[in-house]
C-alpha cells in the first residue's frame, strides 16, 4: 500500500464520481465545476503516469481555457439554466444499458490480454526528450503542422459561426 | 536537518510505516509554504499602506502598535470576526468554492519557487516549473467567474466576466513573454533557469537579447493577470462598484485579498527569478552561496514589489475597451517580436 | 502494485459515464461536456499504454498532446454551433433540434 | 448611477439606458439638494440673506458672497471703496484656486488615480488657512457685504497670500506632472465628451466648459467688475472642447490666478473697506442682473427690489445648473466609464444645482 | 393696496424711453449715475427693431429692459438671434416672477459677438399662464423653462419635456407663488391659499 497505490485510487475515485455529477446534475453550471475537477484528476493520473508535462498541459488546456469556454457558453445560454428542466431525456434507461455493456466488455478483454509490459524504467521524461520527440528529426513535425493548420480552422470557424449574422 | 530528517523522525515517532515519510515531507513543505505566504501577504500590505502615504504625503497606518505595524494583523482579525454573509438568492455551493478555486492557485504557485540555491531552498524543483506556474495560474478564471455569477447580481455578475476576459487575453502575452527566458536557459525548471544567469549583473536575462522587453512585457501581462491598478477593472469603483466581490464579506473576502497580494508577491518573485538572476548576487561569486542567496532573491522581488506599489499609486485605470485593445493590439505582437528576438540571439549564439 | 489494467478500467468506466452523458443529456452544452470526459478517457489509456507498454519511446505521450488539441478545436466549434442554435432557437434542447433548417 | 453613486460628486441621479456597454440614454435628475433658497431670499432682509449665499456653491463661496452684494450695490448705485474692491478679488481668485484644486483631485480619483487627490488638497488646506484668518471660516465665508467687507486684512495677512502664492507653483508643477503627463489619464480623456462651440453657445454653457470648447468668453474680460480692468491676465481657452480641454483650461485660471492676486498684492491702495449704507437697506424699485465668472462658469443674480427691506424676487442663475443640462445630449453614444470622465469634467457642485 | 399702487407706477408707466437713474425716494445715497451710452444706443436699436411690438423700453441701472406681448415672443427671438446687428445667441438667465396681479418671464439675452445684453420680458395673465417655449431657438432654456414651470407653474407649450425637475413629481402647489407658505400641515391646494393666510398678504385679489 505505497503511495503510489494509494494515490491511484483517491484519484480514480475523485475522477469517477465529479464524472458521474456531470452527467446527472441539474444545474449545469455545477456539472461545469464538477467537469473542472475531473480534468483536474486527469491531470492527476497523468502526473502518476510520469507524464509531467502532459499534467501541466491538461491544466493549461482543459481546467485553464475549455471549462472556461463551456462556462461562458453557459452563461450566454442564459435562459435554460434558470429553469432546470429534466436534465435526461427518455433515452436514460437505454443510454445506462450501453454504457454498462461497454464496460463490461472492456473489462472482460483487458482481464484476459496479458499486455506486453516491458519492465524497463521509463526514460526521465523531460520537455527536452519531448520537444525533441515531436519536432525533432524523423518524428511528428507533419502531424504537428497539421495539428496547428486544424486549431486555426476551428478558430476561424468558431468566430464566423458565433459571431452570427448582427454585423 | 533537511525536510527528510524530521519526516523520517516524525514517522518514527508515530510509527508510521517508513514509506509514508514522503507524504509527511509534503505536508511539511505545504505547511511551511503556507506559513511564508500568510507572512509575506501581512507584511505586503503593511508596506503598501505604509509606501503609498509616504508617496501621497500622508503616514499611513500608526495607531495600532507601533508605527502600525500591527494593522494589518487588526485587519485580518476584523475579517474573520465579520459575519459571512450569503446572499439569500445566491447558489450556496458555488459561492463558496469560488474564493477557494482563487486563492488556491496563488498558493500552488509557491511550490516551483526557488528561493535559494540548493533544493532545500524550494519546495519541489519540477523540471516543468514553468508550464506548471502558467498551468496553475490559469485557473483562478474559473473561481472568478463563478464568484460573479454565484453572488446573483447583475453588477458581480458583469464584472466577473469582464474580469475573465481581462485575464484569458492577458494570459496569452504572459505565457509568450515567459518563453524568452526558457529559451535562453534551455529548461522549463526554475533552477536551471536562475543557474544559467550565474555570471554577475549582465548575465541576467533581463540585459540578454532586447534588453527589457521581456521584462516589460511580462510584467505588464502580469499585472493584468493579478488586476494590478492600471488594470484594475473589476473593482472598477466608480463604475461597477466592487465587481466580481461585491457579495462577499468577511473571511470570504479575506481569501480574495490574501489571493490577490499573495499573486503580486509571486508575480514579482517570478519576475525576479526569470529576469534578474534569482538568488545570484550581482557580482560574480561575491556572497553567492548559501543563505546569502536567499538575501539577494528577498532583495530582488522586495525591490519589484515597491515597483509595483508606486504604479499602485501614481497611474489612473483604464477603460475596458482600451485594455482588451492594448492586451490584443500590443501586448501579443510585442511578445511574439520578443521570441522572434531571443530565438534568432540564441540561433545565433549557439550557430556563431 | 498498479499495473496497466487498472488504468484500464478507470478510462472504460470513464469513456462508459461520457456515453451515458452523451446518450442521455438533454442540454447541448451537457453533450459537449461527456464528449470531453470521453476524450479524456482516451488519453488515459494513451498514456497508460505509453508507461506500461512502451515506457522508452513516447509516442503514446505526442498522441495525447495531439488528442488533446484536437479536443480544444472540437469544443470551440461546438460551443459556436450551439450559442448560434440558441440565438436563433432560443434553447438548447437536444431533442427538439432536429429539423435542418429552421 | 444613482444619488449615492461615489462618483456622482454629491447627490445626482443619472437615469442612463444601456445598450450592453454603450449609453443610449441619460437624464439627470435633480432636486435632492433643493433648499429652495430663491423662496428663503424673498422671506430675508438684505443683510441677512448674506449668509444664505455661501450655502449655494459651497466650494466657492466667495464668489457667492460677491454676485449678491453686487446685485444690492447695483441696487443701490453705491461705488465700493478701491480696498475693498482688490480684497475682493485677491479672495475670489484664491477660493477660484481652492475650487479648481477640489476638482483636479477628484477627476484623478474619478479615474482612479489616487495620489494628486491628496497633492491638492494639502495644497487647499493652505488657502483655507488663509481664509479661515481673515473671515474666521473655512467654507461659509460670508466675506463680501454689500458696501464692502466685513473686515479689513490683518497686518501680514497680505504677506501670508504672498508667501503661498510662491509656494503653489512648483507644487502644480509637481500635481501637472502626476495627472497631464500620464498616458493612461490622457487615454481615458482626450476627445471623450466632445462638445462643439455652437453646441456650447446654443446650450448657454459658460466658464470653463465654453472657454474649453474655443468660446473666447469670460465675463472678467467682457464686462469687467471690481477692479478686474486695471489687471492683466489672459483669458485661457482652448480648442478640441473634450475632457483633457476642460482639464487643461482650469489648470492654466491657476496660473491666472496666481498672476492675478500677485497684481493685487502690488496694487492694492490704503482707506475703509465699506462703503456707508444705512442701518436697513431698502433699495429703490427695480430690476438687476449681476453676474460673477465663478470657476464652474456664470454665476447670476437677478434680484428685484420693490422699495422694502427685503428682495421682492431673487433668482439664481446656477452655472452647474446650465451645464448639467447638456448632459442629455452630450451621454448617448459614449460608455459607462466614459460617462463617468465626462460627468467628472462637468465639475458640478449640487449646491447651487438644485439651490 | 399702498404697497401695490407705488409698485405699479414706477414699473409702467408709459413713457417709452425712459432716461435712466430716474430719482426716487429712498436713493438719497448715490447720486444719479449718467445712463452708459452703449446702453441707450441699444436701446435705441431694440426700439427701432422692434417698435410697434414693444410695449415698452426702460433703461435702469445698468439694464436695458424690454416688454414685449406674448404672442410676439417666438418671432421677436427668432429675429435677435439671426439679425446680425442683433445676433443675441446666448441665453443667459430666464427668470419667472409672480407681480400679483399677473406673471412676469424675464429672458436675460446676451451676444457674445457684439458684446452686449439686454432683458426681454413679457407679461402672462395670471389664471392661465401660457407661453410658447424658446428651446427651439435657445437649447439652454430647457431646464430654465422646465424650473421655472416647477416652481411658478408657468405652462410652455411645445417644451419638448415639461415635467417637474426640483421637486418630487407628486408636489401639489409651485412654491415660489407669493402667497404660497407650506406649512407641514396644511398644503395648500391649487385653487389658493387657506383663509387664514389670507390676511397677511393683502395684496392677494
Amino acid at each position: 500500500m505505497d503511495w503510489h497505490t494509494c494515490s491511484f485510487y483517491v484519484l480514480s475515485v475523485m475522477i469517477l464520481g465529479s464524472a458521474l455529477m456531470v452527467v446527472s446534475l441539474r444545474n449545469i453550471v455545477h456539472c461545469a465545476l464538477f467537469l473542472a475537477f475531473t480534468f483536474m484528476g486527469v491531470a492527476g493520473v497523468f502526473a502518476l503516469l510520469h507524464a509531467e508535462f502532459l499534467a501541466a498541459v491538461q491544466v493549461l488546456i482543459y481546467v485553464g481555457a475549455i471549462t472556461v469556454l463551456i462556462l461562458f457558453a453557459v452563461m450566454l445560454t442564459q435562459k435554460t439554466i434558470g429553469i432546470s428542466l429534466k436534465q435526461t431525456n427518455r433515452l436514460a434507461p437505454l443510454a445506462v444499458l450501453s454504457a454498462v455493456t461497454f464496460l463490461c466488455m472492456i473489462a472482460v478483454i483487458a482481464l484476459n490480454t496479458t499486455f506486453p509490459t516491458s519492465g524497463q524504467h521509463t526514460v526521465a521524461v523531460s520537455t527536452q526528450t519531448i520537444g525533441s520527440a515531436i519536432l525533432g528529426n524523423g518524428s511528428y513535425v507533419v502531424p504537428f503542422e497539421v495539428a496547428s493548420i486544424l486549431l486555426l480552422a476551428a478558430m476561424v470557424g468558431a468566430i464566423v459561426i458565433a459571431r452570427g449574422q448582427d454585423n | 536537518m533537511t525536510l527528510t530528517g524530521i519526516a523520517e523522525f516524525i514517522a518514527s515517532f508515530f510509527g508510521l510505516p517508513g514509506s509514508s515519510s514522503v507524504w509527511i515531507v509534503a505536508v511539511l513543505a505545504a505547511a511551511i509554504l503556507l506559513g511564508f505566504m500568510l507572512l509575506t501577504v501581512l507584511i505586503l500590505i503593511y508596506v503598501l499602506r505604509k509606501l503609498l502615504g509616504k508617496i501621497q504625503a500622508r503616514l499611513g497606518p500608526t495607531r495600532t502598535g507601533p508605527k502600525g505595524i500591527f494593522q494589518t494583523a487588526a485587519d485580518a482579525l476584523k475579517l474573520l470576526i465579520k459575519e459571512d454573509t450569503i446572499p439569500v438568492k445566491a447558489d450556496r455551493r458555488v459561492f463558496i468554492v469560488a474564493p477557494i478555486l482563487v486563492f488556491v492557485p496563488a498558493y500552488l504557485v509557491y511550490v516551483v519557487v526557488p528561493f535559494g540555491e540548493g533544493n532545500h531552498f524550494i519546495a519541489k524543483d519540477l523540471n516543468i516549473g514553468l508550464l506548471y506556474i502558467v498551468a496553475v495560474s490559469s485557473i483562478n478564471v474559473i473561481g472568478v467567474v463563478l464568484a460573479g455569477w454565484a453572488s446573483e447580481n447583475k453588477y458581480s455578475l458583469l464584472g466577473g466576466m469582464r474580469s475573465a476576459a481581462q485575464l484569458i487575453s492577458y494570459e496569452v502575452p504572459q505565457a509568450l513573454a515567459v518563453l524568452g527566458p526558457v529559451m535562453l536557459a534551455e529548461s522549463l525548471s526554475m533552477q536551471d533557469i536562475v543557474k544559467a544567469q550565474g555570471e554577475g549583473l549582465f548575465s541576467w536575462f533581463i540585459f540578454r537579447s532586447l534588453p527589457l522587453l521581456g521584462f516589460i512585457v511580462f510584467l505588464v501581462a502580469s499585472m493584468a493577470e493579478i488586476n494590478h491598478v492600471p488594470f484594475d477593472l473589476p473593482e472598477g469603483e466608480s463604475e461597477l462598484v466592487a465587481g466580481f466581490n461585491v457579495e462577499y464579506s468577511g473571511m470570504r473576502f479575506a481569501f480574495f485579498m490574501l489571493a490577490e497580494f499573495a499573486a503580486s508577491f509571486t508575480i514579482c518573485a517570478i519576475a525576479a527569478t526569470l529576469f534578474l538572476g534569482g538568488w545570484h548576487s550581482p557580482i560574480r561569486g561575491f556572497l553567492d552561496n548559501g543563505w546569502w542567496t536567499v538575501f539577494w532573491f528577498f532583495l530582488k522581488s522586495s525591490a519589484l514589489v515597491c515597483l509595483l506599489m508606486w504604479i499602485r499609486a501614481t497611474y489612473p485605470r483604464v477603460r475596458v475597451d482600451q485594455l482588451m485593445e492594448f492586451g490584443w493590439k500590443l501586448m501579443i505582437p510585442l511578445a511574439l517580436f520578443n521570441v522572434l528576438v531571443v530565438g534568432l540571439y540564441v540561433a545565433l549564439g549557439k550557430g556563431g | 502494485m498498479i499495473a496497466v489494467h487498472h488504468y484500464i478500467f478507470l478510462s472504460a468506466a470513464l469513456f462508459a459515464v461520457g456515453i451515458y452523458g452523451v446518450i442521455a443529456r438533454r442540454n447541448a452544452v451537457g453533450v459537449l461536456m461527456s464528449i470531453e470526459l470521453m476524450l479524456n478517457a482516451v488519453n488515459i489509456n494513451l498514456l497508460a499504454f505509453a508507461r506500461y507498454v512502451t515506457p522508452t519511446t513516447l509516442t503514446g505521450q505526442v498522441f495525447a498532446v495531439f488528442v488533446i488539441t484536437v479536443a480544444a478545436a472540437e469544443v470551440a466549434v461546438g460551443l459556436a454551433l450551439v450559442i448560434n442554435v440558441y440565438r436563433n432557437m432560443d434553447h438548447i434542447n437536444v431533442d427538439d433540434i432536429n429539423l435542418m433548417k429552421w | 448611477m444613482g444619488p449615492q453613486h461615489p462618483s456622482t460628486h454629491g447627490v445626482l441621479r443619472v437615469i442612463l439606458k444601456l445598450d450592453g456597454e454603450w449609453i443610449v440614454e441619460a437624464h439627470p435628475d435633480i432636486g435632492y439638494l433643493h433648499r429652495s433658497f430663491e423662496k428663503m431670499g424673498e422671506l430675508r432682509t438684505y443683510t441677512n440673506g448674506l449668509p444664505l449665499t455661501d450655502r449655494w456653491d459651497y466650494l466657492c463661496a466667495m464668489t457667492n458672497n460677491l454676485v449678491y452684494s453686487m446685485a444690492v450695490e447695483q441696487l443701490l448705485e453705491v461705488e465700493v471703496p478701491e480696498r475693498a474692491q482688490y480684497l475682493r478679488v485677491i479672495v475670489c481668485e484664491l477660493n477660484r484656486i481652492a475650487s479648481h484644486l477640489v476638482f483636479i483631485g477628484t477627476y484623478g480619483l474619478d479615474l482612479g488615480a489616487q495620489t494628486p487627490f491628496l497633492y491638492c488638497f494639502r495644497d487647499r488646506e493652505r488657502i483655507l488657512h488663509i481664509f479661515e484668518e481673515i473671515c474666521g471660516a473655512r467654507l461659509t465665508y460670508s466675506y463680501i457685504y454689500p458696501g464692502g467687507v466685513s473686515g479689513d486684512a490683518l497686518p501680514g495677512w497680505l504677506e501670508k497670500v504672498d508667501a503661498f502664492l510662491d509656494y503653489l507653483p512648483p507644487m502644480m508643477r509637481e500635481i501637472d506632472q502626476l495627472l497631464t503627463g500620464n498616458e493612461i489619464f490622457i487615454l481615458r480623456t482626450r476627445n471623450i465628451g466632445l462638445i462643439s462651440p455652437e453646441q456650447a453657445i446654443d446650450w448657454s454653457l459658460s466658464g470653463p466648459m465654453l472657454r474649453a470648447s474655443n468660446v473666447n468668453f469670460d465675463l472678467r474680460k467682457e464686462s469687467p467688475y471690481q477692479v478686474y480692468d486695471r489687471l492683466d491676465f489672459s483669458v485661457a481657452v482652448a480648442e478640441q472642447g473634450d475632457c483633457l480641454a476642460r482639464y487643461h483650461v482650469r489648470v492654466a485660471e491657476i496660473g491666472e490666478s496666481i498672476k492675478m492676486v500677485k497684481q493685487c498684492l502690488a496694487q492694492i491702495p490704503d482707506g475703509p473697506t465699506r462703503a456707508k449704507l444705512p442701518k436697513t437697506i431698502k433699495p429703490p424699485a427695480g430690476e438687476v442682473y449681476a453676474r460673477v465668472d465663478t470657476p464652474r462658469g456664470e454665476l447670476g443674480v437677478y434680484m428685484i427690489s420693490d422699495g422694502t427691506d427685503k428682495p421682492y424676487r431673487q433668482k439664481i442663475r446656477g452655472p452647474a445648473f446650465v451645464n448639467l443640462s447638456i448632459l442629455s445630449e452630450l451621454l448617448p453614444g459614449w460608455k459607462i466609464a466614459d460617462a463617468v470622465s465626462i460627468l467628472g469634467s462637468i465639475d458640478v457642485v449640487m449646491g447651487e444645482v438644485d439651490r | 393696496m399702498s404697497e401695490e399702487e407705488k409698485l405699479e407706477n414706477t414699473e409702467t408707466s408709459d413713457k417709452p424711453l425712459k432716461p435712466a437713474g430716474k430719482a426716487s425716494p429712498g436713493k438719497a445715497l448715490a447720486e444719479v449715475t449718467p445712463p452708459d451710452p452703449r446702453l441707450l444706443a441699444l436701446a435705441e436699436l431694440l426700439q427701432s427693431t422692434f417698435g410697434d411690438a414693444a410695449l415698452e423700453s426702460v433703461v435702469d441701472r445698468g439694464m436695458v429692459t424690454l416688454v414685449i406681448s406674448p404672442g410676439t415672443l417666438l418671432d421677436t427671438c427668432q429675429q435677435l438671434k439671426t439679425d446680425p446687428a442683433l445676433s443675441f445667441d446666448y441665453l443667459a438667465c430666464l427668470t419667472s416672477i409672480d407681480r400679483q396681479d399677473h406673471l412676469e418671464v424675464a429672458y436675460n439675452l446676451r451676444s457674445l459677438t457684439h458684446k452686449h445684453e439686454f432683458c426681454l420680458k413679457v407679461r402672462l395673465p395670471r389664471d392661465t399662464p401660457e407661453i410658447p417655449t424658446v428651446t427651439s431657438i435657445w437649447k439652454g432654456a430647457n431646464w430654465h423653462e422646465r424650473e421655472a414651470y416647477d416652481l411658478m407653474g408657468i405652462h410652455f407649450q411645445g417644451h419638448p419635456d415639461l415635467r417637474r425637475i426640483l421637486l418630487p413629481d407628486e408636489w401639489e402647489g409651485h412654491p415660489l407663488r407669493k402667497y404660497y407658505v407650506y406649512e407641514p400641515d396644511d398644503v395648500p391646494s391649487e385653487q389658493g391659499p387657506p383663509e387664514h393666510l389670507l390676511i397677511q398678504l393683502e395684496g392677494v385679489e
